[in-house]
């Protein structure tokens, strides 16, 4: 295994531990329930938003804790729900006068961990609002009953409700935020690699030399279909193709549009597949309005990308402009 | 104490150092078309109920399977520590303040656990999970049990049910769960949660002669 | 190769097209020389930076053009200095009346084709100053002549003259402070795993399962020693030693320290190894006053990692906290 | 247009020819202790020199060789791109408004480019450099002109000098270019100019016979 780890036991502590060295004024880190939250939180004038998920996806959920994006994340080991105590606890520590909002992937593990945690939150006290996520167009609703994953797009959930809770909105305002904002995004992924647990220590699948493998999750879970290795521009304008026609995205349509890199795909790489979207996008009399190009939500080294697109409206585009200060916000 | 408190113990026990022993095997399992965590997340809630074996409140049944529980639920994550936490927390409200346990308790109790995952999973035979496997088996336990087996007999016809129908996954689509995501392409493959399922049952059914020994953390270290 | 690229032959002009079309108000490209500059640059009251320098080191440079950073970039092809003409017409086309400044790594490739360009460019009346970086103590000046290579310690040369040229500061001054943060600047990198040119399509060189590359530069050059391959907090311990002992920092010190990726490499890991420098620092009495965990200067998709040290003193401070605006800012 | 012109012009052709039908060659070898981009920046620069070639002015020899050198300069990044390009430049600097090159001229002018590059690459034989096989085939040439030999017999005596000198490149320790580096570690490797170099002296002398013979880009088509 060609990973910086020491015990792989230890890999998602010895993360947070970093990420709180890193930001001793900023972030709050609470070791017993792999908590990192703003310094700052809970305020009472303001509604606490708290993600969580398996960890392995950085840099969500814990290095996007900040200043108009999270309050709080509590990550679970690699790919896996946190416990439920974590999540309990967690509500209770971002508990304010404004209520706490759960922002959720669509995964089986993650919905049971956050109902469970907030039953019990709820019992002592703690108002609690849900938002899931699941953008991911690989998976067809219909066919599997758990329904859609959510993948990258819930960078742009937390964007959105991050930014005006901000400003003030409050709990049933933020739902309503998160759901559109949920409901206008789409997400399809791919993979040239697999990933490499550190506790697994060998790649969950193998991949040959000229095979990818479309519609992968997040979670090095393979896709829906395994291809023959295409070019940078037929792999985007097989996941364009995908994601356009699943809301559907229109002409006249402005969108944001993000290329998101699994892990182990270089920003270089990103900016060409990031070129050809642009373009196809613009030859379907779609507007790119704001793009993002990087790592948002990565399956730990996976060489692979995701795409996403968000239909904007004004609000959105306004929320999508406001400030914002993260963790790994380092130049 | 009861000897059939030793009993449950003995099972409890089997269980844990099955999930602690087979991380790897597990792990694999999961990584065929899910996501690779069943065997990690398994043997670091186990491992925990395993360090604190002795100190566990003993002071009945339903406590004893409700602090087992809370240890799972507090240290497992993804879908097994929901899944298995319901499963020891519904045997030990069935098992309630009772200090010995029947056979016919024992049914009730695996039932109830059953009822539990089904409800926390909204999940049911069919949807390739660990279900898969510990429905057909505990029906056959009861149904061995009725028939007047004895427990030795009961068990190894339970755990030879629960192999069976574990292998028998490999034939349905995956409709829960992390494998579930790639659809058609899961059929052919394991459920890692029915395999660890039969593997607990035949190591149980494969101790249960000499399931009255004391099982004390100290024979656990290595 | 598992790389997401059309014609090989056009990876850095797609990539280029990509941030032109993502930066559309912001940044300007001119195909013809490989240049990516500010949209509003030059100013005649600004002095120019430009550095150049081989591709595949993104984000290195052409994404940190902008405010406060560069005024213009222009690369070569994969891991080759740019060609002279392209120093020549992009010092033209940056040309103020307060001059040019050039940043350049300290290869035999980049030196030769600044030198020639700017004889070209003086010829034809601009004013240019250099600045040569050369911060890795994985070469020993004494032994081999070509000198210290430059690598991951160019971000705080380029952060730093490019908040004081904002400021105002003339030719003269940027060269001081420029040469200035060089001198207190020492890096040092090692591999897991090769990386993959796209033109050559296999990697450069071949490590075992159970092997590292010691002291690897940013072109896929093999390093100064192979070893086994080590846990985190080993690797993280002996790049400390050797750039420690190199300047060297001591008990008291207030530093910069950052973690770069070399492309390959999951920002989960980069903390882990963050937390442990930190950590290690503290024990030597050395105070981490600033961080950098992320990818500053890669190596295409190797998976690898350099530390370097930027020693502060109040000067510094200030410029490294100067507002900065670049194409890969996407949060 | 004199025959010797027709000469250089062969020359030049077949050095443009090598360096584009051996990037991959050429790009591995740099890429034992380099960084493996000496194929692909050659080839890029010289297959640019070949689409242009019918158009490449001919006025007189210096202009030519001038005209290369810019576009090598002009497309040739890494370290190859001066290095080439000035050596081209003093060549043709010294052949001048010649539009006749006598053999002497061939030597002097190869001389040239040879100070050429070490002024630019601030290197000479022993670092390890394309120079460890050129000067002494430069050299090895006026030797056998000197002492008499006709055109083929200098050739084939100098590129068999280059070769041998580049196969000795293996137990230099490289003191320029990307390889100086790893050190001790490029011992037992060969220096990828060098190698060009030899590649480039046979396909000169092997071609000689028949040079007179016009090279137009249209005979390059595949
Ligand atoms: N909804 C469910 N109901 C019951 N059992 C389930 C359910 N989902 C998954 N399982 C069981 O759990 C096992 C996987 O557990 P784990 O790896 O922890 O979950 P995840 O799928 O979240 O990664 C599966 O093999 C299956 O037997
Ligand atoms: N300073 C120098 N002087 C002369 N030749 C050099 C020098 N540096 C490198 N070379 C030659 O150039 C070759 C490598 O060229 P190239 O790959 O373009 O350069 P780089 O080392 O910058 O990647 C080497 O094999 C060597 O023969
Ligand atoms: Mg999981
Ligand atoms: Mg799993
Ligand atoms: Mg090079
Ligand atoms: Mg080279």
């Amino acid at each position: 295994m060609k990973k910086f780890v020491n015990d792989p036991k230890r890999f998602v502590p010895e993360m947070l531990q970093g990420i709180a060295l890193a930001n001793p004024d900023t972030l709050r880190y609470v070791p017993d329930y792999n908590l990192i939250m703003r310094a700052d939180a809970p305020r009472d004038d303001k509604v606490s938003i708290v993600q969580g998920s398996g960890s392995g996806h950085e840099p969500a959920h814990v290095m996007v804790v900040g200043k108009g994006m999270l309050d709080a994340a509590c990550p679970g080991d690699v790919f896996s729900a946190p416990p439920m105590d974590y999540v309990l606890e967690t509500s209770k520590l971002l508990n304010t006068p404004k209520g706490v909002l759960h922002l959720i992937n669509n995964y089986t593990g993650d919905r049971m961990a956050f109902d469970m945690g907030r039953e019990l939150a709820e019992a002592e006290g703690v108002t609690i609002r849900t938002v899931v996520v699941d953008d991911d167009v690989a998976v067809k609703d219909s066919t599997y009953t758990v329904g859609r994953r959510g993948v990258a797009g819930n960078f742009f959930v937390i964007k959105a409700v991050g930014a005006a809770s901000e400003q003030g909105a409050d709990l049933d305002e933020l739902v309503r935020i998160g759901d559109k904002v949920n409901s206008v995004t789409r997400t399809m992924g791919m993979a040239l690699t697999s990933c490499t647990p550190p506790a697994k220590g060998s790649p969950l699948f193998e991949l040959g030399e000229d095979e990818m493998e479309m519609g992968v999750g997040i979670h090095g879970e393979p896709g829906r279909r395994r291809e023959k290795l295409a070019d940078a521009n037929a792999i985007v304008d097989e996941l364009l193709e995908a994601v356009v026609t699943d809301l559907p995205y229109e002409r006249g349509d402005n969108v944001a549009l993000m290329i998101n890199g699994l892990g182990g795909t270089p920003i270089s790489e990103l900016y060409i597949l990031y070129g050809r979207a642009h373009q196809q996008l613009a030859d379907r009399g779609i507007t790119v309005g704001r793009n993002y190009v990087g790592e948002y939500c990565t399956s730990l080294d996976m060489a692979g990308v995701s795409l996403t697109l968000v239909k904007l409206d004004d609000e959105l585009v306004s929320l999508f402009a406001a400030p914002a200060e993260i963790a790994i916000r380092t130049f | 104490m009861d000897e059939s408190f030793a009993a449950v113990e003995y099972v409890v026990h089997t269980i844990a150092r099955t999930a602690v022993d087979n991380e790897t095997y597990f792990g694999d399992l999961d990584a065929v078309v899910g996501d690779g965590d069943f065997g990690y997340s398994m043997a670091r809630g186990f491992e925990i109920v395993l360090a604190g074996w002795d100190d566990i409140d003993r002071s009945d049944v339903g406590t004893f399977l409700k602090k087992i529980a809370l240890t799972i639920t507090g240290r497992i994550g993804g879908t097994s520590g929901p899944i298995w936490g319901t499963a020891f927390l519904r045997a030990g409200s069935v098992a309630g303040d009772r200090t010995a346990v029947t056979a016919d308790d024992a049914v009730a109790m695996l039932r109830a656990a059953i009822e539990g995952i089904k409800a926390r999973g909204q999940s049911d035979v069919g949807d390739k999970t660990l279900l898969d496997a510990l429905v057909p088996a505990v029906d056959r336990l009861a149904a061995e049990l009725a028939a007047g087996a004895d427990g030795q007999r009961a068990l190894d016809a339970a755990a030879m049910t629960a192999r069976e129908r574990a292998e028998a996954t490999r034939e349905l689509i995956a409709k829960r769960g992390r494998a579930a995501y790639t659809g058609e392409r899961s059929i052919g493959t394991l459920d890692a949660g029915a395999v660890a399922v039969a593997v607990m049952a035949e190591r149980v059914a494969g101790g249960w002669a000499d399931h009255a020994t004391p099982h004390t953390s100290s024979e656990e270290a290595p």
